[in-house]
């Protein structure tokens, strides 16, 4: 259906002849790039001489790189109105704010003494409402595991052992 | 301004180019009467209409619950308090079905009624002719989340025959992973209905962004455009963690994976970020439109440029970013860090300063205007008197040490009653009236309106303003008992809850009257200065103008708006002949009978007018 | 017992003062607020009403200093009142080293108070008057939170995490403490006393193990059915509440999971010290397993009650 | 009216980035103030059929369709940041268990499915760079190649799931790990809470790729009734930036789930 007013302009409705189209050298060249990064993060991921507080900064990093490599050309954000990348940016800055404020509260409960963190005993407790919870469940449990491991019936578990979850 | 009333050659029903009158007898409402033309709609008018309706009744239902809250709470169930007698059956229903009532009344009013409200029902009836745009930019897109809605809707339903949801409307862990299966059913209704509310902002973000008329800038915009604007950047953003916080929740429920239930290991208080993340966005998705209208409201009978337009668009805009960064103070006594309770407390209060001035704009638009006592304006007033309470008592709460007295009594309950009732309903009403000889092209009674608006008014202080003081003193919310001490107040918050049913029912039944036998309604019974007032019949053509308009002034400028002026003085086609007599000063002449466009006169733009 | 006014429950303890300060201020400013918003919206109403329907008023000159000043204004009002009230805050949450410290824990739909003596008491508790009492809490279930008005304290209740409040009585009374998180069925039911007494009184109350008052088994076992909150599940008058009721429970035949039983004297013992053994069909197993703390002479008590529900 | 300005509101096309309130229409002449009866005739040109009927030009609905896909984008990693926060709650409180958990997972399966999925997302651009060049063929066999790689990836997932099922590794109550390979699971505590977000997680992501399968494989039969041309793709690029975001979650997932260390 067409649209009455006085604005539709023929010039307006050939199509995307604006549009940028990514040529496919740079297409494959991100390509590249990204199985680069991919090998990176599992060979950082696996390094045993990288102190391990830097192994998830590390890991985000890469990670960080190569959703911009992808948002940037393959979304093609580079060449894209501003507003979407606004959209983006604003998101990213969201899910900071959500996971910032929420493991800011984690990190510092207790700090007035107001609340205490989990004690042992109260681990021991919560392992056993875990172990009656589990009895409650145990016969789906058996039947699941008899029918996905029949053959491995020797390691097989029974269900009259709930409790070998409930030992820490 | 320009007004070309060729007719639209490409109305839904005539793809050829036979002209239909221009006159507002050939409009959306009519171009096509079957069944089948509502249910597969995709105009944004009917679309509102439909919500509209739905709306209604949920609100019908869960006012009803209230009705019933109220009443069991008439009369403490303590018949010797001292010796520990208690009657089991309660005043009118027992702990169990009262729990199941008031959680009902708190979902389906959060979820079901106050998030999509003023979006759902003015919004896509108002927001593209705002934009002189002849549709929203995903119609279909905009259709469906109206069935997700529906569909929402159905699985609450379907959840009353599960069992008894008890959880309250925040579905606190551990206790919903306990209770009955019916929690299952209503997260999954709010997870779907959570689509409806997404399409529905991204919808209008596009819109806003896309389909503005020609000289229509983004400081040309109505007030409204620009609420609906930040409220759905808030429901892109806000409902898709609401989303995954049902989604685990079920899971919780399903397979015990153990995120939330402490007795799995998992984090009760993570829950309770997850949820207010949202369900704090939430509450300023239910209050922004209002502030919407009741700043159209506020500009078009003070007759009035609206003071601080600036200041108030941004600070909708404001509101509704900062909104994200305060959901701890829902959570000072949950055993929360203390640091983080005063890092929220602090932000809480620079949230509310972009409230105040938003009042202070209102009321000083008055300031040399033309104030029109018309009912919408009667609403807007009693929006800023009540939400004014609303605001400051929330001050109260916000403060760390008091909120730790108040938290979770009946202070925060009336709080945030004077916030969403008060405010989004009294406004959501005010807007109604407003935009009902637009939506309808008929007007309603003033006198009765105005007689209804009395009852509201008193009804809903008395019902709240004493919870003020109950809660105070402390009683705790969610009480299907109390103890004697509280009795009369109590008493006197549910006469004002009956004295507010009443005002409430009068008003929609000035609605049916009005639709029924209320005289017809000429293109602008205000005056205004919006496009869908200058520019579209009563109601308005089913592609909302006959020709797309062209913008080159503010939504407010009325020393600019000739054509409200202009056409004031036109020969009246005998539209008002029928009326109920008691509003002799609605304006009778409108531009939109029979070729009076002639009057319209083109002005040029002013820039930097300095008023002398 | 402290005076109760418009605004406020007694006043009981060393920090109500403090919130009720701060209350009253916010309140104050507020009413001064209010009615400037109420006045002007009146005075514009009446002062510049519409005339006629041609009105074209011109439009006024936005004053950059008028907004700028009711930015400033409530901004510099709400920091003053943040900054009193996060240190109100602080001293509500940090106790003195020297607290009195009691175990409380919350379960549905009772309070249970373990005092560092030993004994146990439910739904009421008694403390001293002016000595800072710390309560180290827990919920055996969901949940909770627990509120005494008349202290201005509240904290909520979880499973697996201590959390910790603390109050100095300034007055001696009887006080309200409530459950203000929504628990389920009789959350409206788990309310309770608290007892404010001077220090010779409670060095009493001690020595009598928390049971400070006399009677026959029977009267003594009333007063448990209502402390222990055994009335929010079974009722007195045959009214089916969430356990089986107490009239004429005695010497019925009950039939349960493990097999149909005469009630006795040992079946109600069992029932009452491990609720799990033998659930009554028809019901569900919501018995909490609470009980285990009462003393040989507090189970006769409940026994011989329960005896008398005929 | 300027041409590139057919409604008069692309003046401010930039906007936030450039936001200015004191120059009101820039851009809209004051002659634009008279809707004039010659312009209004003059739509009886032709349209493309695509266009629909309340947007102005193809240009203003490709771009208010890009924009709306965006938004929609932004609510899916809102939804997935639900997840990724209780992995961080949890990782904090439980770091060892995390540590041992990870062990369980097959890196070299995980970091498979990775390159797997940067291919498919590989393809999916160089199929909108084919219709952009009006290459019919090629856009079809590049929708091909990314479901290909789209069911490699859940093919792998398929045997990764069902490998840890086989030892006893179910999510929620059903965590039950026995036999030589998994069996010391058991003994480490909320072992059973980090396969439970495990596969929520992976889960949640696989129903998003098989939803990305069915809108690819919608587009790709549009494609083959030779729909699309250089001039009106708007399907294939909002499928293909679904399938991205798709991609952009296992990003994250990857290193997070699989390479604690």
């Amino acid at each position: 259906m067409a649209h009455p007013a006085s604005h539709s302009d023929a010039a307006h409705d050939d199509g995307h002849h604006g549009h940028y189209v990514a040529p496919v050298s740079l297409l494959l060249k991100v390509f590249a790039a990204l199985v680069f990064f991919t090998v990176l993060t599992v060979a950082t991921g696996r390094a045993d001489w990288i102190p391990s507080a830097l192994h998830v900064p590390i890991a985000l990093t890469i990670a960080l790189i190569k959703v911009v490599l992808v948002a940037m050309f393959f979304m093609g954000l580079k060449h894209d109105n501003r507003v979407n990348t606004v959209i983006l940016s604003l998101t990213t800055i969201f899910v900071i704010v959500f996971l910032g404020f929420t493991l800011f509260d984690v990190t510092q409960r207790g700090d007035l003494g107001n609340v205490d963190q989990m004690t042992a005993a109260d681990r021991a407790y919560m392992m056993h409402e875990d172990s009656v919870r589990y009895a409650q469940t145990a016969a789906v449990t058996a039947a699941l595991a008899d029918s996905t491991a029949a053959a491995d019936s020797a390691a097989a578990p029974s269900a009259a052992s709930p409790d070998s979850t409930a030992a820490p | 301004m320009a007004q070309t009333l060729t007719a639209d050659p490409h109305a839904p029903t005539a793809h050829g180019h036979a002209a239909h009158p221009t006159d507002g007898s050939y409009n959306y409402l009519n171009y096509d009467k079957t069944f089948m033309s509502w249910a597969k709609t995709v105009d944004h008018k009917r679309i509102g209409l439909m919500y509209m309706v739905t709306l209604a009744l949920v609100f019908l239902v869960a006012g009803l619950f209230a009705i019933a809250l109220r009443t069991e709470l008439i009369a403490t169930n303590w018949t010797n308090y001292a010796a520990g007698e208690q009657d089991a059956a309660g005043t009118i229903m027992n702990a169990n079905t009262y729990n199941w009532v008031f959680t009902m009344h708190g979902a389906m009013m959060t979820f079901l009624f106050l998030v999509p409200s003023v979006p759902a029902i003015l919004g896509n009836f108002v927001l593209p002719l705002h934009l002189g745009a002849k549709d929203v930019a995903f119609p279909r897109l905009n259709l469906a989340s109206y069935y997700f809605y529906i569909a929402g809707a159905v699985l609450v339903i379907a959840s009353l025959f599960v069992g008894q949801l008890d959880t309250g409307w925040t579905f606190y862990m551990p206790y919903s992973a306990r209770t009955n299966g019916s929690v299952t059913f209503l997260t999954m209704a709010i997870f779907i209905a959570g689509f409806s509310s997404i399409f529905t902002g991204l919808n209008f973000i596009v819109t806003i962004h896309k389909m503005r008329a020609p000289g229509l800038t983004w400081n040309r915009l109505p007030l409204f455009v620009w609420a609906m604007y930040a409220v759905s950047l808030v429901q892109v953003l806000a409902t898709p963690v609401l989303g995954i916080t049902m989604l685990l929740l079920f899971t919780e429920r399903i397979f015990g994976v153990g995120i939330f239930d402490p007795a799995l290991g998992g984090d009760p208080i993570l829950f309770q970020h997850m949820f207010w993340f949202y369900s704090h966005p939430a509450v300023y998705i239910m209050i922004l439109p209002a502030f919407g209208i009741i700043s159209e409201l506020m500009g078009t009978f003070s007759r009035q440029r609206l003071y601080g337009y600036r200041a108030v668009a941004l600070s909708s805009v404001a509101i509704a970013l900062l909104g994200f960064l305060v959901w701890g103070h829902h959570m000072f006594v949950s055993g929360q860090s203390a640091i983080s309770s005063i890092i929220f407390s602090l932000i809480t209060y620079l949230i509310g300063i972009p409230s105040g001035i938003k009042v202070f704009n209102w009321v000083t638009t008055m300031y040399k205007g033309s104030i029109w006592l018309q009912t919408p304006m009667i609403y807007a007033l009693m929006f800023i008197f009540l939400f004014t309470i609303g605001g400051l008592t929330g001050v109260m709460v916000g403060v760390l040490a008091v909120d730790v007295a108040l938290h979770d009594t009946y202070y925060v309950v009336a709080h945030f009653h004077y916030v969403m009732m008060g405010g989004t309903v009294i406004a959501l009403i005010g807007g109604m009236y407003y935009w009902f000889p637009k939506m309808f092209g008929k007007m309603y009674s003033e006198r009765w309106a105005k007689i209804f608006s009395l009852f509201v008014f008193v009804g809903f202080n008395t019902t709240f303003f004493t919870q003020f003081l109950l809660g105070a003193k402390g009683m705790p919310r969610r009480y299907w008992d109390y103890i004697p001490m509280y009795e009369h107040l109590h008493q006197i918050s549910t006469i004002g809850s009956y004295i507010l049913a009443v005002g409430l029912f009068g008003v929609l039944g000035t609605w049916i009257w009005g639709l029924m036998k209320g005289r017809k309604a000429p293109q602008n019974p205000w005056g205004a200065a919006t496009l869908e007032w200058t520019h579209a019949t009563s109601p308005p053509d089913p592609h909302n103008f006959t020709a797309t308009p062209v913008v080159t002034r503010g939504p407010y400028d009325y020393y600019l708006a000739d054509e409200v002026f202009l056409t004031r003085n036109a020969p009246s086609s005998g539209d008002g002949a029928a009326g109920d007599g008691s509003d002799g000063d609605v304006p009778q002449g409108d531009g939109s009978g029979d070729g009076a466009a002639a009057t319209v006169v083109a002005r040029p733009i002013v820039r930097d007018f300095k008023p002398h | 017992m402290g005076e109760t006014s418009l605004w406020h429950p007694p006043s009981a303890s060393t920090i109500a003062p403090d919130v009720d300060a701060i209350f009253n201020f916010v309140n104050y400013v507020s009413y001064v607020f209010f009615l400037g918003v109420l006045a002007a919206m009146v005075y514009f109403v009446v002062k510049y009403r519409r005339r006629s329907a041609t009105d074209r008023p011109a439009p006024v000159v936005e004053s950059k200093w008028l907004e700028i000043s009711w930015i400033i204004v409530p901004t510099i009002l709400v920091l003053v009142v943040f900054t009193w009230g996060f240190k109100v805050f602080v001293r509500m949450n940090v106790a003195p080293p020297d607290a009195y410290e009691i175990r409380v824990r919350g379960y549905q739909w009772n309070w249970q108070f373990t005092y560092p003596e030993g004994f146990t008491t439910s739904k009421n508790f008694t403390v001293p008057v002016n000595r800072p009492v710390r309560l180290l809490m827990d919920s055996q279930d969901v949940l909770h939170s627990f509120y005494i008005p008349a202290f201005r304290i509240k904290q909520d209740v979880l499973p697996n995490r201590y959390s910790a409040v603390w109050f100095e009585a300034t007055q001696v009374g009887t006080y309200d403490l409530f459950c203000t998180e929504y628990c389920g069925t009789t959350h409206s039911g788990m309310i309770g006393k608290i007892t404010v007494v001077d220090q010779d009184t409670y060095n009493a109350f001690v020595e009598a193990g928390g049971d400070v008052g006399g009677g026959t088994p029977e009267q003594k076992g009333q007063r448990l059915y209502q402390q222990q909150g055994c009335a929010g599940c079974h009722s007195l008058d045959g009214s089916r509440l969430v356990g089986p009721s107490f009239k004429g429970l005695f010497g019925s035949t009950q039939a349960s999971s493990t097999g149909s039983h005469e009630v006795d004297e040992n079946y109600i013992r069992e029932s009452i010290l491990s609720p799990g053994a033998s659930i009554a069909n028809g019901y569900p197993p919501a018995m909490p397993n609470n009980y285990s703390t009462l003393t040989a002479d507090q189970l006769d008590g409940l026994i011989a009650f329960i005896k008398a529900q005929k | 009216m300027p041409p590139g300005h057919p409604n008069g509101v692309r003046a401010d096309r930039n906007w936030p980035l450039r936001f200015d309130f004191t120059t009101p229409m820039a851009s809209a002449p004051a002659t634009l103030t008279v809707d004039s009866p010659e312009v209004h005739d003059a739509h009886a040109h032709d349209h493309p059929p695509h266009l629909q009927h309340h947007f102005v030009s193809s240009e203003q609905q490709f771009d208010a369709a890009k924009m709306g896909m965006w938004l929609f984008l932004a609510t899916e990693i809102l939804l997935f940041s639900g997840m990724f926060v209780a992995y961080a709650v949890f990782r904090t409180l439980y770091p060892a268990t995390y540590e041992a958990c990870a062990t369980a997972l097959n890196t070299m399966q995980g970091a498979f499915n990775t390159l797997v999925l940067l291919g498919s997302s590989l393809t999916v651009a160089l199929a909108i760079n084919a219709i952009q060049r009006d290459d019919q063929k090629g856009l079809q066999r590049y929708l091909l190649l990314t479901l290909l790689g789209a069911a490699i990836f859940l093919v792998v997932k398929y045997f990764e799931y069902t490998h840890k099922f086989h030892s006893g590794i179910f999510p929620g109550l059903a965590f039950h790990p026995y036999g030589e390979e998994f069996g010391h699971l058991a003994t480490v505590p909320y072992a059973r809470q980090f396969f439970s977000l495990y596969y929520v997680s992976t889960g949640i992501h696989a129903i998003h790729i098989i939803a990305g399968m069915v809108v690819l494989s919608w587009v790709y039969l549009k494609a083959r009734k030779g729909t699309f041309s250089s001039s009106y793709y708007t399907h294939v690029e909002l499928g293909g930036l679904y399938w991205h975001l798709v991609d952009v979650i296992w990003i994250f997932l990857f290193p997070l789930l699989y390479l604690i260390h």
